[in-house]
């Protein structure tokens, strides 16, 4: 099941092209409103696009020209949305309703069979009113998987999930999802991570990044990913070996393109040095002179973010920066260049 | 008119009641239920196997129902003119079976002091009339020419039952209606207009051309004119034709 | 949800215009002939005759009225979209027609001689399933009216997940929509029931009015005013009885609310 | 929300019902004569007091209908909550009375002889204003209805957290309650209108029929029938035809929808 | 502001004690369904609760004996729901509905200035329908937030936020958390070890454990606070320096009870090292032999979580086990040892 597509809709500001390779993991990611629901939702025709070419294994479900799109109920895309949309009946019912709508005669033992997989087996008779936030996300993910699905779209999956329940569902998936064609948004880069073949970036509506996950998050292109795969981007211009940042900073790196190409770093905030004053020997670092934005307590430390680099400091050091505070930024020597 | 296809309709609804036995159905304007149902026992006595059907209404609206093809053998009108809206069905001439005519009509013991057409007509006395589009209402209307008076009323009525109405309830003054029409009512008294035998109303009734038993239906209306039918048309206060 | 406490003084004022008028009505019945009076074999065939017309007329409304209001609901999308406020104003219009100009019109439809009077052959007029089609008509509104402004506060989300998981639209409409709109169903249904059970204009022109067959419960009251105002007001006290019984009895507006 | 095909046929049948009857009578129009008809000093006075009193009418509804079914959906909890069903069940009584019943009930509570009858002194009697107070009364029950059905379909959610935010009563109930449930209320509003608009028996019996003071257009229609059964019909058609412009202009139901 | 509460709902089977000191910020943690939620709303009496007693301050605002609780527009006690529940109105009204309810002229200023603080400004004219669901998350945070309140309720605050919104608004509340009365609930670690003073773990309703965020998080005494702080829990008896867990298996720990009381050390699954074989020079390491109950992965390593312990073991590893296999599991020497 190889999906190809491209979705538009115009009121939000959404026009993105995706395709995910047969039996692949693509996990979009992306800042809040950045559209990744909107892709997922046009896909299964839950939000009806103003523009949709979509084509799973060369068969076309929608298309500009085409009178009238493949309806929802003979796409075999399921989507789980992120605002659970349950049914006004019984949890199990619930569930029970994709093999139900498929015509299995054992559709109850089947819904039984998922329900006890996300571990909410003993809420089988309860009504969607009278469940917790994350038993309701669990339930929707139940009825989702249950409905067998050939290319299964997932909407923050875990969000709300507790962290044994989160766990152990990430485990389930991971076994399904080696042979289903999906696609999933999240927050979480561990989701990506473990989850995802391949990953999609999302800005303003438009995929800006898309490749391998582990291409994309160890040499992210946009801020947004190396946020995701925990790092900071240090952009600049190659210049002899040298990755060129503004008139007074540059870096050390190893590879990387062409002299005069753009091209960037992706550090981790916690292998970043900080001094207050500039650095009396330079050591394996290079240093750089940036100014405090913001201070984010992380439990055990504090990540301190600059204009230009971000670093984990501990919380002592951290007590004495403020925003607009100088301070100098210790990058290692030689990392991984690679071309924007 | 449209005899072809009376026999239809009127096997349908006589069905409804489920008897063998013949029917005759009788159209009667809703001012004559008392009467008619004592008549109309009585043909029954007379005629063994025969089953009256009454159907009660204002006599526009079953002159329209008619018109429109309604299982109706005969039709028993408050008016003549009503009478001649369905001149088209009526198999023969309509005949006059009673008369009535007009009367005041005030709340017991005449707290107004209602005497004659002028102390109705005085202002502050809240009186109702039937509109003059009305067979009652346009007696009235002749009334009151006749006798020089302009009337004022609170309100022009569309039926007899609803002059009656406001009067019983203590919401008029006075008012004017029929003769049988006071008999009927509690709580109200007639009291005698003068000249009212200057304006006669007649009650014609007539056999149907649908009718399906075309016999019947002029024996029905044979009765109506005949005596025993004359005393019960008495006894409510109808006048003789 | 406690309203404002200012809202209770214009409640009991509301409560006090339905009220007092049952209360007056009430007042006048003299109850030592009241037994007499309803038990009246007449009065039994008219009343024992409205409520299974009533029932019938309620019946077809929803097995029409609920298509028609979901017809009208989709016609907010698509070429009849400018169409669609005429069209339910156009629905609406039974709720407007004077009592027997609601009568005339469909004399003037499926009468002898009307639109209809070809096919149906005047068959219909002046039977009971005559009178089931002059109630049907003047509550049709309420059902309509009812399921569209369901309709209307529906995001059509759940519908379309239901969509994804395969369900037909038959599935759909059955195990999401209409569990969906049951409270609007019900209170669709108690309106129409109760607007069947007091039909009177219509009724009389277009099924005449024969003891039995189209004799309705407010038909005989209105012949009985004619002749026994007391017997009249006591009759309309038991059809009002009977109506407040079966609304009470059948109409709990259903917790369906959608899940948060 | 697309219904499944075989509503289609249904809503059809459901639409021929009511949209036949409309034709018939169109098809009895005189139209030659239609105007002169129509425009009849006559005819436009009882057109004008029937749009104003049915408009006071429908205000009057609002006024009272909003609270009541306010209250009623309070019933649901606390001492009062089994006598609810029985309210709800008054309070459709008059969607049941047959129309002269209703105007008999009326007298008997604001007559001059009724329970008011001496704080009244029989004021009301013959006056525009019994007009308004018969069509309010009959026209009732569609509000109490639309919101206390509407009020169900709530959570109570929002005001919950409403009031946390530290919202009066008032404040909840003008800001976060009222929004949600103006489907609910322009769906009662149009009922109300429309039942005002074509209310008869009623205003017939409690308020009499004076041209320009008490004689609405149904009154004008019904006596009109009596000489002139064209221009009845005709006269009709306007009306609804009113009660159309009125509906289709007023009534977009709005799409408050609940946020997700 | 010192908070002092028992709610019970039956119907949910709740009843939980808690107290939070003044301009302290409680962590409420615990598995989907634990109660939570419902605690936070019927202190804010958005739920009403079977039984009730909540003195803020000193002042009754309920109790079982009363008639009538004090309202909530009079508690000053603010929710942030799980489900947003925004008003039918514009994004601005619905941040100016808590300042207009107070009666401030400058309402809608203070709600650009909260609306701008979390980054939702240019939402300022949208409709709730109208929002992506990090949005509608963030605005909803801005009206709690934007009421002032004495107290201040968020129910999973972060849920649906991106990571840039997440860590901001981490720390925008970290700074007004510190004078203000606050209760949240999280499945998040960071934000219970960021921005909470103490931490209270629910079960079943009912609160099981409760004290500073450091001592609870450090020294867990339930499964689920331990796997919330990133460790697992290892019970045993004391038994002369070891912690003996069961016949087969005991630790050398460090501090602990007297011998015979229960105790338990805190293992963060990093620490542990497995073997397939039992190996044969114990080192730094008590060896415990566990078997596999299930493989979560997470990125660059899986988790084995076993019958006792957890470990993170790399992929290569993690390939050759399967639900049921025995493994040996390492865990360090002289850990530290508490009574449970
Ligand atoms: N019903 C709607 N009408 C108009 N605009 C909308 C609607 N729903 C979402 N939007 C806008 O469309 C854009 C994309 O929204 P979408 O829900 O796809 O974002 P998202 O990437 O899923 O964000 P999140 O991470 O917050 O869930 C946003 O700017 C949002 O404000
Ligand atoms: N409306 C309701 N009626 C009946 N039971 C309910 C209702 N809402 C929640 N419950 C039940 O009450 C218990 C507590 O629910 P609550 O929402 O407080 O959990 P929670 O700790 O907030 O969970 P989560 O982390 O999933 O949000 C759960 O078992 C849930 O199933
Ligand atoms: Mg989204
Ligand atoms: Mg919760």
């Amino acid at each position: 099941m190889r999906l190809e597509a491209r979705v538009a809709v115009t009121s939000r500001g959404v026009d993105a092209t995706l395709s995910v390779g047969a039996h692949r993991t693509l996990a979009l990611l992306g800042a809040n409103g950045a559209g990744k629901s909107t892709v997922l939702e046009s896909l299964a025709d839950v939000t009806r696009p103003d523009h949709a070419r979509i084509v799973l294994d060369g068969q076309v479900l929608a298309e500009p020209g085409r009178r009238r799109p493949v309806p929802a109920r003979r796409r075999g895309i399921v989507l789980l949305s992120q605002d659970d949309a349950l049914f006004p009946m019984s949890v199990l019912d619930n569930v029970a309703f994709g093999p139900r709508s498929a015509g299995r005669k054992d559709a109850e033992d089947v819904a039984r069979t998922w329900l006890d997989h996300v571990g909410c087996l003993d809420l089988a008779g309860r009504r969607p009113g009278e469940l917790s936030g994350g038993q309701a996300r669990r339930v929707a993910i139940a009825r989702a998987l249950a409905a067998e699905p050939r290319v299964l779209l997932l909407d923050e999956p875990f969000a709300g999930l507790d962290v044994e329940a989160a766990s152990a569902i990430r485990a389930l998936l991971r076994e399904l999802l080696a042979g289903t064609t999906a696609v999933l948004t999240t927050h979480d880069a561990l989701d990506a991570h473990t989850l995802a073949d391949d990953v999609a970036v999302m800005e303003s509506g438009r995929v800006v990044e898309a490749g391998p996950a582990r291409e994309v998050l160890s040499r992210p292109r946009t801020r947004f990913a190396a946020r995701m795969a925990g790092r900071v981007l240090i952009e600049g211009t190659m210049r002899g070996g040298r990755l060129v940042i503004d008139e007074v900073s540059s870096i050390p790196v190893s590879g990387g393109p062409g002299a005069g190409s753009r091209a960037a770093v992706a550090v981790p905030p916690a292998s970043v040095a900080v001094a207050l004053e500039s650095p009396s020997i330079a050591g394996d670092r290079a240093w750089i002179l940036d100014s405090v934005t913001t201070l984010e307590p992380r439990g055990d430390h504090v990540r301190v973010h600059g204009a230009l680099v971000s670093a984990d400091v501990d919380p002592e050091l951290a007590s004495e920066l403020e925003a607009g505070a100088r301070l100098w930024c210790g990058v290692p020597r030689g990392l991984d260049a690679y071309a924007l | 008119a449209g005899a072809t296809g009376a026999a239809g309709p009127s096997a349908t609804a006589i069905g409804a009641t489920a008897s063998g036995d013949r029917t005759l159905t009788v159209f009667a304007a809703a001012s004559l239920t008392d009467v008619l149902e004592e008549i109309a026992t009585a043909f029954e006595t007379d005629h063994p196997g025969l089953h009256v059907l009454r159907s009660y209404a204002g006599s526009s609206d079953l002159a329209a129902q008619i018109n429109e093809g309604a299982p109706a053998d005969v039709f028993l009108s408050a008016d003549q003119s009503t009478m001649d809206k369905i001149a088209g069905a009526v198999a023969g001439e309509p005949t006059v079976f009673a008369t009535n005519t007009l009367t005041f009509v005030v709340p017991a013991g005449n707290p107004a002091g209602i005497a004659d057409l002028a102390s109705f007509a005085k202002p502050g006395v809240t009186t109702v009339i039937c509109a003059p589009q009305v067979p009652c209402g346009a007696a009235t209307a002749t009334l009151a020419a006749l006798g020089g008076v302009t009337l004022s009323p609170a309100s022009e009525e569309a039926s007899v039952t609803d002059v009656l109405g406001k009067v019983a309830s203590g919401q008029a003054d006075a008012g004017i209606v029929y003769v049988t029409d006071v008999a009927r009512a509690e709580g109200v008294e007639a009291v005698p207009i003068a000249r009212a035998d200057a304006v006669v109303n007649r009650y014609p009734a007539a056999a149907l051309a649908a009718a399906a038993d075309a016999a019947t239906a002029q024996a029905f209306v044979d009765y109506l004119a005949g005596d025993e039918a004359r005393a019960v048309l008495t006894g409510a206060g109808f006048g003789a034709p | 949800m406690t309203g404002p406490r200012w809202l209770a003084p214009l409640a009991a004022l509301g409560g006090l215009l339905v009220l007092l008028p049952l209360a007056g009505l009430v007042s006048r019945v003299e109850w030592s002939e009241f037994w007499s009076l309803v038990t009246a074999p007449d009065s039994l065939t008219a009343l024992q005759l409205s409520i299974r017309t009533a029932t019938a007329a309620t019946v077809l409304t929803l097995l029409l009225g609920v298509p028609l209001g979901f017809a009208l609901h989709g016609m907010r999308r698509g070429p009849l979209a400018p169409a669609r406020a005429a069209v339910r104003a156009v629905v609406l219009a039974p709720l407007v027609l004077p009592p027997v100009v609601g009568g005339l019109a469909l004399l003037s439809a499926f009468g002898r001689r009307g639109l209809l009077g070809e096919v149906l052959g005047g068959s219909l007029a002046f039977t009971t399933l005559a009178v089931i089609i002059a109630q049907a008509f003047v509550a049709m509104p309420f059902m309509v009216v009812s399921v569209e402004s369901a309709l209307v506060a529906r995001s059509g989300r759940r519908e379309a997940i239901a969509a994804t998981l395969g369900a037909s639209r038959t599935r759909t409409f059955v195990r999401v929509t209409l569990p969906g709109i049951v409270p609007a169903l019900a209170t669709g249904a108690v309106l129409a029931f109760a607007r069947a059970l007091g039909e009177f204009g219509a009724t009389l022109t277009f099924a005449g009015s024969l003891a039995g067959v189209t004799r309705t419960a407010p038909l005989d009251i209105y012949l009985l005013r004619e002749t026994d105002p007391e017997a009249a007001a006591a009759l309309s006290l038991v059809l009002v009885a009977v109506a407040i019984g079966v609304v009470a009895l059948a109409y709990r507006p259903v917790t369906t609310r959608t899940p948060r």
